[in-house]
């Protein structure tokens, strides 16, 4: 099994969730970040002070899956994510060891 | 530049202490800086309950245009607002600019509140000319450009307000000739500002994402204490509209207040049933819909007849707002919805429960004997519906082809405090 | 059935222009107007106030009680309310309904305020009637259905509040008997809901993971602005209760600001002694200790009293609220801790500080040679507690084996705002 | 101890109603009333107002500053603080303590406000006490010991506070002899409080990473709502110290709030300019230096003047705020570049617009022939700066030797919520 | 040695972390995330529009454990979070390549 | 690849994200999170009542690296963000399976 994370921006999440719940993804898990990258961040200005914020909120997507999905599943986030502009963010694959389900205990591909 | 300025101070100065004070009453005075004050706070009242219920992403740009718009028709009433509303009338159409820069406005009583110092009415109104236009911002919100909405309260306050303010309480045809009831500006306020946020929610077109996406309110504590203290200030706008500490201040009072509670309960009892969960935000904005309703009727009819007005105004602004996303316009905060809705209830309410033997000075409603009262009424809110649809309709078109009404779909999705003030609500 | 509306409605208008304006007073009117819109104004303040220190998830539910209970008794209070405590007297007992929906209430003065409109003094008094209720909620949040909250607050307040104000206010036995002294509602207001409190804790039983699990404050800045607002609203609850603007009024508000401060300082010195560390949610629940030691006693005793009574309520507020975790009950927000301390320490002290040097009206307490009062205090405060406890548990009682009480477990878990709203206060 | 308490309280107590009512007028009564409430409720707004603009580890800690200072100078006011200031005159420098303990202020007029209770007025003038060391915290947040900002308060407000007030107001020098005009404390209030804070800057030293890191505000909607509540408060600061209800209030309303706006409208539209985008942040901070403006000459300025005195206001305070990264020290919320920079423009400004014409009870500025008045001015604001600046450098230096001024850096990286008082504000 | 990471339900927390410390974990990191699974959201009603909530809030813990503790450090996870409602979370299990105490410098086991 | 992410206090953060902009690293993700471990938490005071905060809030950031880039990786972030006392974090390794840009699909190295 593997676990598909990706950063993506914000106002994505929603086409990004449906779209994978359209190829079977059942569960996944969403976390408020702040990137940084090529993207450039914006200035804010406080009495007069300017500040320039490099640090972009984002939403980080994990997803686990089973090996034979992982392409899919890359597939479908690329589509659904990406606007062309930079910042659109970036996936990462994990090497999964365990999964269990804790109400049950099932373990492996059961508890996915 | 300073020198004509300077020129100008010299002329039009009032003296506070010229006239003997044997005019002013000072309790009457006193109650009227009180409730003026209370009008102005409805302002950054209207911005909290506002600005709870856009995005985190926008929230200060939400506050920014009752704030901006409070400052701007400040300094506008003081130059040329207030002698258009209520200077020296011609035709019963408009008053004249003998007041500019209250010019003249020396230490007399004013005319249309013998009791009280002349610049207090002048200050009593001129928050009233503030909260309409701020009104109006909860249809646009979340999407238009800063300077548009500075242009637009220039603009609308000085050719919308200011005449309908005359004609209905300035010496104009409304008040004088059709002879309408409107206590504290139920026509004026709610109705005016509601057709004026159709218009903008028309022209201005939908939020990105509506309808499409869940775009919930992102703090309804705000939106509570905003709701609270429109409550708390609408003592101002509806018994301060008394203009003098009597016994019709204490019936406009209660009417208020019962009014405002009924309203919340006619809200959430009608949620509770069709819902199945009275909500909170629906409670506090049934509130809003009965102090809306109560406006026109407050110094008019009986406390009973506020309960029913308030119940009544709950439901039907419940109503109203649930319909919205069958209709194809989207008003962000249900300014048609509940100001629309609520005050043409109420401008009609008036018409129906008004009674001389509440108030001697008002007139008999349909139900105790007087239909004529109830068709006055429409007249007035149909005047104003067509003149306010019309020249609101010019003015958004007027900005949108020349500085334009719309951020980028870029800075829309970036929010508005970012693209439009450089700044955020929260770092928390 | 809008038919017998409207009848009623005829049948009880009240004229506001036809009494002579006579006898009002404009100024007294004006003070009194003000000090109702204050008192309103605590409400949502009591809200903030609480709404801060519960846990997240059940945030909007605990503004939502004090907000349906402003709403619910604002029409229940024009209804019978007013009529059932200030109405004709009955055996010192209870009011007569003659005043049912404020029926006969025409353009006089109030017989309890002889230079004020009848109707402001309703709509005062009705704002006691309101916050009262509100306090109690402090105890059963973040578990209480809100459907019993409805029910419980249309029960007590006739039940309880009605009868308890007319004892003391309405030319009832405490007041007219007795003679206990209780300026502001020491006994009526703050006894009474601590008492409620109580039963209301012990019947609806422990938050789950109460003692065992952290239950921390979500929001103290939340809880700051709403103390605030109760100081700010306290001048009129207190200073109004003089019902005119002179030497009394001046009085209650120096010893009701002196008490609120000087009760922060209590609660905040005994904290940074014994805990070490001085709180800002500690200094704010010993301003709100001052202020309700000071509601019964604000227009009886001097300004240096005000310094000992604040203090001593601050500390012994504290004490108070640190003695809970070993009793076995759950009042969440320490109603009794604070306004059941507060307010038996206020109207003992009361009974030990009042002078008839500052307040000829009033009467000599114990250290000015008059034990007999405190006696008089003892008396109402016992009596008090003793009507108030039996009635309000036989009013949880009857709601918990009707419509129930407590939400279930799992609904407390989600939160009162998700299970009894369907609403999330932020969205941040 | 309680036995000397007790004796001092008989000795001192004031009686509501030994005297005839005759010289009070219930309608100024009423005004002050309000005012000094007004005034009240102006601490929080600060409170929160500078709360919204530290970092989420220090916002408690900045909302206590002011809350414990309001509860402080509330109690050491009635004690020997009012007597200071305004009590009988000793050679024009300071009062005597003989109304320690508001001791022998019986039911009379005030001497300074003959037509209100004299308690009125000390609870009016107690108010101002308050918020005057309370601006001043906003120079040393975030890095101050809470022992320290006690201990600066009641230090500050007797050696400092009480002389300036007593100069100004309270029959002194500055007042009677040099003829400067203040009329509403833009020298003893905003001056003195700038200056003040001009030295706990420097004396203290810059927050740890002060222009390394950002350090931007926790939550502008806080900032939002203080600044709001800071101006509805501002009708009483300003209007209310006509003292009475007639034309001199309504014409201090009128310019009040026409200041305040124009000071907002000035920094907006400059920042516009110069740095492309109008901020919230800079819009509040604009009405909060066209409210500190207009200040000293707010009854003695035409409304067309307080649009120029607030414009002028928001450019200058926008520009001295900006100039602070090249200064060396660490002004934390900007109290000297507000209410040093705006409380000096507007002393000034009152020198060359004030008139006859608008008060005769006031006097021409240089604009109106009397170069004269501006050189009393500048008399007033010099001797203010010095003697403000020794005195509080003295008092800053002598705390910094015993108990200490600041907390340890690893105090301060955790943040003076957890540091000096054991709580967090927020648990989202 | 294995970073554990499991999605548990909020009220959970507190029991779970002590369940931990039992066994003698001396440290973790908790993270506030939203999770969409099985169990079903909730409908929140705004002006009397309705909308379905489907992200739910949750914590995740994250524990890294030598190999050898990764069976028990499962087993008070499930023993402890679990109330046998759908919703219960998820176990996670990922391979750790290496762990730094930052404060000494200390890699491996020891810096667990 | 090796993802490379590291529990540190808060006021380091700046420090850290300038270190590696220094040598090289274009991009990271930052996570609010809560630890628990040998530093102590703190009292806290409500009403008279004292609870124990265990948890204290730190930031963890995400690095993804080239294999050969992780060693001065580790040392740069010991560099900044170290104090010296208890509580200074931990940083910890994982092996990155694959990461994908969203904007461009470009995979593996040329993706980070
Ligand atoms: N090396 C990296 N390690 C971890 N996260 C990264 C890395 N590079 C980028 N990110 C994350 O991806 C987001 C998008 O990256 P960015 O360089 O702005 O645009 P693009 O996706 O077009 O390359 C960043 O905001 C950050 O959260
Ligand atoms: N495939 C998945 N990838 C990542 N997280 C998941 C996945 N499936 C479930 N989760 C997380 O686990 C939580 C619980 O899952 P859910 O299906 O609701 O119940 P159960 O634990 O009974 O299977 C979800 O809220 C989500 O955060
Ligand atoms: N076994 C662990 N698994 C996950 N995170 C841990 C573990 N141990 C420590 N941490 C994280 O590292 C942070 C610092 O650890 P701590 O023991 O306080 O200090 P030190 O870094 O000096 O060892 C903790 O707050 C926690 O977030």
């Amino acid at each position: 099994m593997k676990m598909v994370t990706a950063v993506i921006k914000h106002y994505k999440l929603d086409e990004v969730r449906k779209a994978l719940t359209d190829v079977g993804v059942q569960g996944m898990t969403v976390v408020e970040v702040k990137g940084f990258g090529r993207q450039k961040g914006h200035l804010e200005v406080y009495r007069g002070v300017e500040y320039e914020v490099r640090f972009l909120p984002k939403v980080k997507i994990e997803v686990a899956v089973p090996d034979e999905k992982v392409e899919e599943v890359l597939q479908v986030i690329m589509d659904s994510a990406r606007t062309g502009e930079i910042g659109d963010g970036k996936i990462f694959v994990y090497d999964l060891e365990e999964v269990v389900r804790i109400r049950t205990g099932e373990r492996g591909h059961q508890a996915i | 530049m300073l020198r004509v300025f300077l020129l100008l101070t010299v002329a039009f100065i009032p003296s506070v202490a010229s006239g003997a004070d044997g005019d002013i009453n000072a309790a009457d005075t006193t109650w009227l800086l009180v409730s003026a004050a209370l009008v102005m706070l409805m302002v950054p009242g209207l911005a909290l309950f506002y600005g709870g219920m856009v995005r985190r992403k926008n929230v200060l740009s939400t506050l920014m245009h009752s704030f901006i718009i409070l400052c701007i028709v400040s300094v506008l009433w003081v130059l040329w607002g207030y002698s258009l509303s209520f200077g020296p009338d011609f035709w019963m159409i408009i008053g004249s600019l003998k007041w500019f820069g209250l010019r003249g406005i020396v230490s007399e009583a004013a005319p249309a509140a013998p009791t009280v110092p002349h610049l207090v009415f002048v200050m009593f109104q001129g928050m009233f000319a503030a909260i309409t236009p701020a009104l109006i911002t909860g249809a646009f919100a979340e999407r238009i450009k800063f300077s548009a909405v500075v242009v637009f309260s220039v603009l609308w306050v000085t050719l919308v307000y200011a005449p309908v303010a005359h004609w209905v309480w300035g010496g104009g045809w409304i008040g004088e000739k059709v002879g309408a009831l409107d206590f504290a500006g139920g026509t004026v306020v709610h109705i005016n500002s509601a057709i004026a946020a159709l218009v903008a929610a028309i022209v201005v077109g939908r939020r990105k994402g509506y309808l499409e996406e869940p775009i919930v309110p992102h703090n309804l504590t705000m939106t509570f204490l905003g709701a609270s203290l429109l409550w708390f200030g609408w003592f101002g706008f509806n018994a301060g509209s008394a203009l003098s500490a009597g016994h019709l201040a204490a019936l406009a009072f209660t009417t208020t207040n019962t009014a405002a509670a009924s309203g919340a309960l006619g809200w959430t009892f009608i949620e509770w049933i069709l819902k199945r969960r009275p909500t909170a935000l629906g409670a506090v904005s049934g509130a809003v819909a009965g102090l809306v309703a109560i406006t026109p009727a407050a110094g008019y009819v009986s406390a009973l007849s506020s309960i029913l007005i308030g119940l009544l105004a709950g439901v039907l602004c419940f109503l109203g707002v649930s319909l919205k996303p069958r209709l194809g316009y989207d008003d962000s905060l249900d300014v048609l919805g509940i100001h629309g809705v609520g005050g043409t209830w109420g401008a009609l309410a008036t018409g129906l429960f008004a009674s001389t033997a509440v108030n001697p000075a008002g007139a008999n409603g349909m139900f105790f004997g007087n239909p004529s009262l109830f068709l006055k009424q429409l007249i007035g809110v149909v005047a104003t519906i067509i003149f306010c649809f019309v020249l609101s309709l010019l003015i958004f078109k007027v900005i949108d082809w020349t500085i334009g009404l719309r951020v980028s779909e870029e800075d829309e999705i970036k929010g508005l405090d970012l693209s439009q003030h450089g700044e955020e609500g929260y770092s928390l």
